[in-house]
């Protein structure tokens, strides 16, 4: 079974008796199609065989994975971290940048499965499931960022509180120890919060394939029969792991702020860097997520049909507002160092603009805050998914730099002027291309083997979203589900 | 594909061979542990047991203990300024290395038993002043033939005595418990 | 609500770190750059040499550096009086905290920063926090091709790779001079012993010993009017004191 | 100790290093595989793992500072100086800490060798016919066709070899050194003697002064005795008991010591002696009365014309010298001109303004050391010229070469290189594979300086009469030999003379007698009846000194009655003024030794390398930059180097220094940097010293790049590649 837009009237014809077209079109809530339809197309669209440009690209994606990530963090344990750029003072490098950066990726998965599903933001229900996975599998990448950084990876298990004899724990004065507490914490929830709204549909999926799959299946879905008991469990789970993720999330990046803002250095010793890192978090894991959407949309059979441009419009819209969310953080904390009059700081600032990498801050604004204003303003220009997930990549670049420039950049200037030195990065770069590559693979390959779409949630929303005319008005309501 | 290995795995046979090969990993991993915790072989089969049963002093052949670091091994002219007066050692296949090395004047090459790593900084002198016995560490060196550590030494088997020692003293516990102490 | 309690032991705890127990005089107006404190250093502890490329990078290893600016323009140029730089030992170090893993922790029995080798996991967060930019991280396994590890100093670890390091005020000196002076039944005495960039100092710009004995010669020293810490305003309570030249 | 005992019988422990590095791997498993061997006798004195500290004499100048080396074990760990020596008071500069890295260097002449000249393939040779080559080299060959060329440390070696050479008719043994070379010792004993006539090693007593006038005399980096003179420099800072003094340093290129210096004066390269003068008539003109001959006709007006330094600066400068406890002391590249001698002359007589001559605060001569009867110099660069050319005459048959790189340390106009080919045999004495060992047919290898027996006489530095003494701190590493023990056993199968000439068993022997002169005296650090235990005291503090000063006041009677010229220098054609400056870290024999290669230049920072030193106006207005290689190029030679710009030198000036450029001596040396003795031509002083600062070089770009690396960081030291400003 397919569905593209020809198809689509016919099928509209024959299922609703009543309703408005345009209406239908636009909204996904407002288009409901049968289940069993809607369950063939999501497994279709997961079990149909891979072509040769999947292929390539996996290999292509594998090889870089082998070579940027494997080998080359190979190389860097066994000949020591001289091989990446870092130096004094730029001690840490492109390794920080990118650790921060997934983990700012990884916020979006969160941000739109449960805050949007706390605030029952009906345009999330079809893609909270590609977000948590981005939440998932950013966190991995984050985490193989950080270990990648340590000079002695192999002794990483210091960093874990664990009963020893020799009486030693992590230092709990460390944000780093906070941090590992935090990240750990938060992939752990993550995943079981992917893995909660995840059983539905491998429920639905097991029923629906055979061979090693349905061992797989059968396997994930914990014996779920879709009684009312096991629903109304779910639910409660659900729910009450939407609330609980919500402050572990703002914890995480606020924690990872705080290595940079709890430390003694100008340009770091900031207050505002909490909020400050989650809206740049968010801001980057919203773009993130429209790319991710606009490649499965362009890709993946039958997907036209989940992902609408009214979603881009959704998205692009919270990226608007958080864009000009970063602006006001990005100005305010300028401001309070300038302000601040800090001889050391006032260099650093100097050092941002006018610097060699001073490219680095303008690109930065101009990607940010110029382009995401000049394009999402527009609610048609909004809707082209080509061209939000354009804003999307420009935003990813812009919130990337923005790390680089916190980092290796502010490193560059310190207390003491005889040690400034510029940093160059050496490994790093296959590294951090590695874990982007790695990241890309995990979701090929979670995009063959589970829904990417949580066909329950968009059956339940669809239920409860009904057209009802008012007078001449025509207008949606929802009803409450629970 | 998977299945069928499953299924195969399920048999008895197959959970024979799980068997056999989780063993064999084990005993492994088991073999390579326990090299660790023997006693190394040495150029002679020096019979502790024997010398101290003639009432010699720990601290005869190993002087360096009460005055610095390191205790040191005995040089073989200390070993044969006895032993040259001994008829057996003429004889002896046991001490033929020794007298051999004596006489060609080349140095007998001691394995190390107790021993610390590189990052340990330990001061047997120390430890003798602070009324330490040597077996207290090292064992009863009268029931052995050549050294054997009664116990690893880690950084446990250390901390465990520095604490105890130190008792209720905060400013003692404050040195004997301190990184420093032993890592620089 | 602090109580009057909680404030005394504030109070207490800053003095203890203002207090310390090993200090240094670092005379800036007799330091004549010469280099000899850097390379007694290098001697003493084993530090490695990293190579042309590395040390042009930021990357060597000196414990203690020697800095020098320029005043003025040619021909009214001067040099700043060199200063010496090398870890401060603070009593109440940025370094120490952010350490996940306690290998930067610091010493109550002797009051020194240390630097735990064993410990490292190398996050080198700490050198990111130390505000005098003194600690060096060892980037490689750098090779020091035989017999050149004859000279090894036996009373200091030989660093691996990814172990952050830095000045210990010659730790392994005063724990000889200490077990020393405890064999003889008696107290270490004022100058009995120094650390090596002391000791090797032609000009004897630097002074060490114990800021906590007033008799000392480094304690006096430090009191004097001209005396300057550096960085002072961080709250870190550097243990070295310098006298700025002129 | 009493009884003749050489540390050969110390025990071979070859396991604790191997113990150290496999430890290093990991603690675990890995050390069950170290050995352990005990001492095949334990000495008396000794424990397990403590260490035993031996006093010797560091080798890496001839300064002759004394060191106490910590071993452990048999292996040399680290050294100190010797708190007894009166020269150095218990200090080293970083060369003498970083000789350790010289005694385990990876590179050393490990085993008796012969090669083709110049080739570095070679192959090993036993000792009994390293002997026999030697002694059929004496043999074979009438006295006068054997020459011996020295370097200017060890002296007991020297005193050999002169011994030796007297009594059996070959040529009396020449010493040199680069650092002698670029100190001018020969113009400077030569002023003495124009002066005072006497000649001798002037000894400036700058702990006692108030004002201190520098002509370029590097004292705190590398002259004469820099560990001494580091110790006036801090007597003259000190304010404990008298006002804290003031330094002037005048000087083309800001030094370590102009960077020390309260003023630092950049007059023309050349105008020393004019500037000297015009500054002595000013400061005696200020006191009133009439002018001596020496400062009468000098026009200071013109001085400060011709020098670039206004006249008002002269003529503070000169009240300031007048006015109080003054000294004037001569040295650097200012000598090293054609007119290095007035020079010296005329900073010398400087010194009769104050009249500080013989007193505390002034000039005096070197005192003797014990066992020396008059000052003896090592060969200044015309007496090396002059043997040079009888190399190459084919006036000596076979040459032993010990202690000196000359291949490298003489400019390349003077051709030692070429010179060799007129000499039969080379013989090399070099612990190190230097450039000229590896011109040489054999290399038979003496032991380190730390593994060697010896004493160096204190020439200059300590107001005491000082003999440093040298023991072997370790037993030999390598098969190498004593050269004494060398040619004492070629000498007995060589026969004839030269078995009666030198009667003794070994090289200790030889040294007892060189001591027993000692035990009559008075007044020394010690005294012993018999000669065993006078060398044995001798150990144990590192050598004798008398514990009185014996400075000599110098007899100023004609002081200011001499002509003393202020002429400029002629120069070699150029565009800019070169002044070449001795590495303190590297000196002329220290760029094989990783440490010190890693030690940052104290005026520069940089490490590793060879630099240019432009003043960035001149840098700006040839459009080069930092880090760009240029060529600079000589009339007589040209090398490349990275460009520093330095901000404390005159435009028209550029500074190089002297220390790397070796195309052997070893991993850490080879092909690293360049030597700016290329550069130099062949003229001489009235001194015989060759005018290394006489000549003017050409720059051109090459258009390549060479990064130096150097600790301090351009960003922040000048600024460069910042947003703005900093404050």
């Amino acid at each position: 079974m397919t569905y593209d837009k020809k198809e689509k009237k016919v099928v509209h014809a024959e299922h609703h008796a009543h309703g408005d077209d345009h209406f239908r079109e636009k909204h996904l809530m407002l288009d409901p199609l049968p289940r069993g339809q809607m369950n063939d197309m999501v497994m279709e669209s997961m079990t149909e065989p891979p072509t040769w440009k999947f292929w390539l690209v996996f290999g292509i994606l594998s090889v870089i994975v082998a070579y940027g990530l494997f080998y080359s963090w190979a190389r860097l344990i066994i000949e020591g971290v001289g091989i990446a750029g870092v130096n004094r003072p730029s001690y840490w490098g492109i390794f920080l940048v990118n650790t921060v950066f997934w983990i700012g990726i990884s916020h979006a998965g969160t941000f739109i499965s449960a805050i949007l599903r706390v605030f029952r933001a009906e345009f999330r229900r079809p893609f909270t499931r590609a977000a948590e996975l981005m939440t998932t599998f950013g966190l991995v990448q984050a985490g193989f960022s950080i270990f990648m950084h340590l000079g002695r990876v192999w002794l990483f298990y210091w960093l874990l509180p664990y009963p020893n004899e020799r009486m030693l724990w992590p230092n709990m004065h460390s944000p780093l120890s906070w941090d590992l507490i935090a990240i750990t914490t938060y992939l752990l929830s993550s995943t079981m919060y992917l893995f909660l709204p995840l059983i539905p549909d491998l429920a639905m999926a097991r029923d629906k394939s055979t061979g090693w799959r349905k061992i797989f299946y059968r396997t994930l879905a914990l014996g779920f029969r879709g009684t009312e008991g096991e629903w109304a469990h779910l639910r409660n789970a659900m729910n009450i792991f939407a609330w609980a993720i919500i402050p572990v999330m703002f914890s995480v990046h606020t924690i990872v702020s705080w290595d940079f803002a709890a430390a003694t250095r100008p340009g770091w010793n900031s207050t505002i860097f909490g909020p400050y890192f989650i809206v740049g978090a968010l801001h980057s894991g919203m773009g993130a997520v429209i790319v991710v959407l606009a490649i499965i949309r362009a890709t993946m059979k039958n997907m036209k049909y989940f992902i609408r441009p009214e979603h881009f419009d959704a998205i692009g819209k919270l990226m608007l507002v958080i864009s000009m969310g970063w602006a006001y953080f990005f100005f305010n904390d300028y401001m309070v160092q300038w302000y601040g009059g800090d001889k050391w700081t006032k260099q650093l600032l100097h050092f941002h603009e006018g610097g060699p990498l001073g490219w680095m801050w303008f690109a930065m604004l101009i990607c940010n805050i110029a382009i995401p204003w000049a394009v999402l303003w527009n609610p048609k220009w909004r809707s082209i998914p080509w061209l939000v997930s354009m804003v999307g990549i420009f935003i990813n670049v812009g919130m990337w730099l923005e790390r680089y420039i916190i980092i290796p950049i502010s490193l560059t200037i310190n207390r003491m002027p005889f040690t400034w030195r510029m940093y160059t990065p050496g490994i790093e770069i296959p590294l951090g291309i590695g874990t982007l590559a790695f990241f890309c693979l995990l979701y090929m390959a979670a995009s063959k083997l589970i829904p990417l779409i949580p066909v329950w949630e968009v059956q339940e929303g669809q239920m409860a979203h009904k057209l009802t005319k008012y007078g001449r008005e025509t207008v949606v309501t929802v009803s409450e589900l629970e | 594909m998977i299945k069928r290995l499953f299924d195969w795995l399920k048999q008895p046979l197959g959970l024979i061979a799980v068997g056999i090969g989780f063993l064999a990993v084990f005993s492994v991993a088991a073999y390579g542990l326990s090299t660790t915790q023997k006693a190394p072989e040495q150029p002679i089969q020096f019979p502790h047991k024997t010398h101290i049963a003639f009432g010699i002093q720990c601290l005869y052949c190993h002087p360096g203990a009460a005055k610095g670091p390191a205790a040191g091994i005995p040089s073989q002219a200390k070993c044969w300024a006895c032993h040259q007066q001994i008829a057996k050692t003429e004889t002896s296949e046991l001490l033929a290395p020794l007298k051999e090395a004596v006489e060609s004047g080349t140095p007998i090459q001691w394995v190390p038993v107790a021993q610390v790593p590189d990052f340990v900084h330990f001061n047997h002198r120390a430890h003798i002043a602070a009324g330490k016995n040597c077996e207290e560490c090292h064992g009863d060196m009268s029931k052995v033939t050549i050294a054997e550590n009664p116990q690893v030494f880690n950084m446990g088997f250390c901390l465990n005595c520095h604490i105890k020692s130190a008792g209720e003293d905060q400013a003692k516990l404050n040195k004997l418990a301190d990184c420093g102490t032993c890592h620089y | 609500m602090a109580t009057v309690s909680d404030l005394k032991i504030t109070e207490l705890k800053l003095s203890e770190a203002e207090g310390g127990k090993w200090g240094m005089v670092i005379d800036q107006d007799i330091c004549t750059g010469c280099q000899a404190c850097v390379a007694a250093c290098a001697m003493e502890n084993n530090i490695p040499f990293v190579g042309d490329e590395d040390s042009g990078y930021g990357r060597s290893m000196h414990w203690i550096r020697i800095e020098r600016f320029w005043e003025g323009e040619y021909p009214e140029v001067k040099m700043t009086p060199n200063q010496p730089m090398l870890c401060q030992q603070c009593g109440s170090a940025t370094c120490e905290p952010v350490c996940p893993a306690f290998a930067t922790v610091h010493s109550q029995a002797e009051q020194l920063n240390l630097q735990v080798y064993n410990r490292c996991v190398g996050t080198r967060y700490c050198a990111n926090n130390c505000p005098y930019q003194v600690r060096s991280f060892n980037w490689r396994d750098y090779q020091r091709p035989e017999p050149l590890p004859n000279q090894f100093n036996p009373d200091v670890t030989v660093r691996r790779r990814g172990v952050m390091e830095k000045c210990t005020f010659c730790i392994q000196r005063i724990h000889k001079a200490q077990d020393k002076a405890k064999s003889e039944g008696r107290e270490v005495v004022d100058g009995e012993f120094t650390a090596a960039c002391a000791q090797a100092c032609p000009a004897n710009a630097i002074t060490f010993g114990r800021i906590d004995d007033p008799e000392s010669l480094v304690s006096q020293l430090s009191k004097q009017a001209h005396g300057v810490k550096h960085l002072e305003e961080l709250g870190t309570f550097p243990h070295i004191t310098y006298f700025k030249g002129g | 100790m009493s009884e003749q005992f050489s540390r050969r019988d110390f025990l071979k422990l070859a396991g604790v290093g191997a113990a150290t590095t496999a430890i290093l791997t990991g603690c675990g498993p890995a050390s069950r595989y170290v050995k352990r061997e005990p001492y095949m006798q334990m000495p008396e004195y000794n424990y397990n793992g403590q260490s035993t500290y031996y006093a010797t004499t560091c080798r890496e100048c001839a300064a002759g500072c004394g060191l106490v080396v910590r071993t452990i074990q048999g292996r040399a760990i680290k050294t100190e100086g010797n708190a007894s020596n009166p020269l150095n008071l218990g200090k080293t500069c970083a060369r003498g800490q970083a000789t350790l890295h010289g005694l385990y260097n990876p590179d050393r002449v490990t085993d008796p060798i012969k090669r083709a000249r110049g080739n570095t393939a070679y192959f090993n040779v036993d000792w009994d016919s390293a002997t026999q080559t030697v002694a059929d080299a004496l043999k074979n060959y009438k006295p006068e066709e054997i020459a011996f060329l020295m370097g200017t440390a060890p002296d007991h070696l020297f005193d050999f070899v002169s011994d030796l050479a007297a009594a059996t008719g070959i040529n009396a043994p020449v010493r040199f050194g680069a650092l002698s070379m670029f100190e001018a010792r020969a113009t400077l004993s030569k002023a003495a003697e124009n002066l005072f006539g006497k000649a001798g090693l002037p000894f400036f007593d700058i702990g006692g002064a108030q004002v201190v006038f520098s002509f370029g005399s590097n004292f705190l980096e590398t002259w004469l005795s820099p560990v001494s003179y580091t110790r006036g420099f801090v007597g003259l800072r000190e304010a404990k008991t008298k006002k804290r003094g003031y330094l002037v340093q005048f000087e083309s290129r800001m030094s370590q010591t102009g960077g020390k210096a309260d003023e630092w004066i950049p007059l023309k390269p050349g105008t020393e002696a004019l500037v000297a003068l015009a500054i002595g008539r000013l400061a005696l003109e200020s006191r009133g009365g009439a002018l001596p001959r020496a400062f009468a006709d000098v026009d200071p007006a013109d001085a400060a014309a011709k020098s670039g330094v206004s006249l008002e600066t002269l003529e503070r400068l000169a009240v300031m010298f007048a006015s109080t406890a003054s000294l004037a002391i001569p040295g650097g590249p200012s000598l090293g001109r054609s007119n290095g001698l007035a020079v010296a002359e005329a900073v010398l007589a400087l010194n009769a303004v104050p009249d500080n001559f013989g007193k505390p605060g002034g000039v005096y001569l070197s005192a003797l050391a014990p066992n020396e009867t008059e000052y003896h110099r090592p060969a200044s660069t015309q007496e090396m010229q002059e043997f040079v050319q009888k190399m190459a005459d084919g006036k000596f048959k076979v040459l032993f070469i010990h202690g000196v790189n000359p291949v490298f340390e003489l400019p390349r106009s003077i051709d030692f290189k070429a010179a060799l080919s007129g000499v039969e045999q080379v013989i090399s004495f070099a612990t190190f594979p230097d450039e000229t060992a590896l011109e040489a047919d054999y290399v038979f290898p003496d032991h380190h300086g730390l593994e060697s027996w010896g004493y160096q006489r204190v020439a200059t530095g300590s107001a005491q009469p000082v003999l440093s003494g040298a023991q072997p701190v370790v037993s030999p590493f390598y098969n190498t030999r004593a050269t004494i023990d060398v040619l004492l056993a070629a000498a007995q199968l060589a026969g004839g003379e030269f078995a009666t000439a030198m009667p003794f068993k070994d090289e200790v022997e030889f040294l007892h007698s060189k001591l027993v002169p000692l035990m009559e005296e008075t007044g020394g650090s010690f005294a012993a009846v018999d000669i065993n235990t006078f060398a044995a005291y001798f150990q144990q503090h590192g050598g004798w000194w008398k514990l009185a000063g014996a400075l000599e006041a110098p007899d100023t009677a004609d002081v200011l009655n001499h002509d003393l010229n202020g002429e400029e220098p002629e120069f070699a054609e150029g565009e800019f003024f070169l002044v070449p400056f001795v590495s303190p870290t590297l000196a002329e024999a220290g760029a094989n030794k990783p440490w010190l290669q890693e030690l940052p230049d104290p005026t520069t920072t940089v490490m590793w390398s060879t630099w240019v030193e432009i003043n960035p106006e001149t840098a700006h207005e040839l459009g080069v930059e930092n880090e760009d290689l240029v060529k600079i190029v000589s009339e007589f030679g040209e090398i490349e180097a990275a460009v520093y710009k330095y901000p404390a030198i005159r435009p028209d000036t550029i500074a190089v220094p002297f220390g790397q450029g070796h195309t052997a001596y070893g991993r850490y040396a080879e092909n690293r940097g360049a030597n700016p003795a290329d550069l130099f031509g062949s003229q001489m002083n009235e001194a015989g010293d060759l005018t290394f600062a006489g000549v003017k070089v050409k720059i051109e770009k090459t258009g390549k790049k060479l990064p130096i690396p150097r600790l301090e960081s351009i960003m922040g030291v000048y600024g460069e590649a910042l947003g703005k400003e900093h404050e």
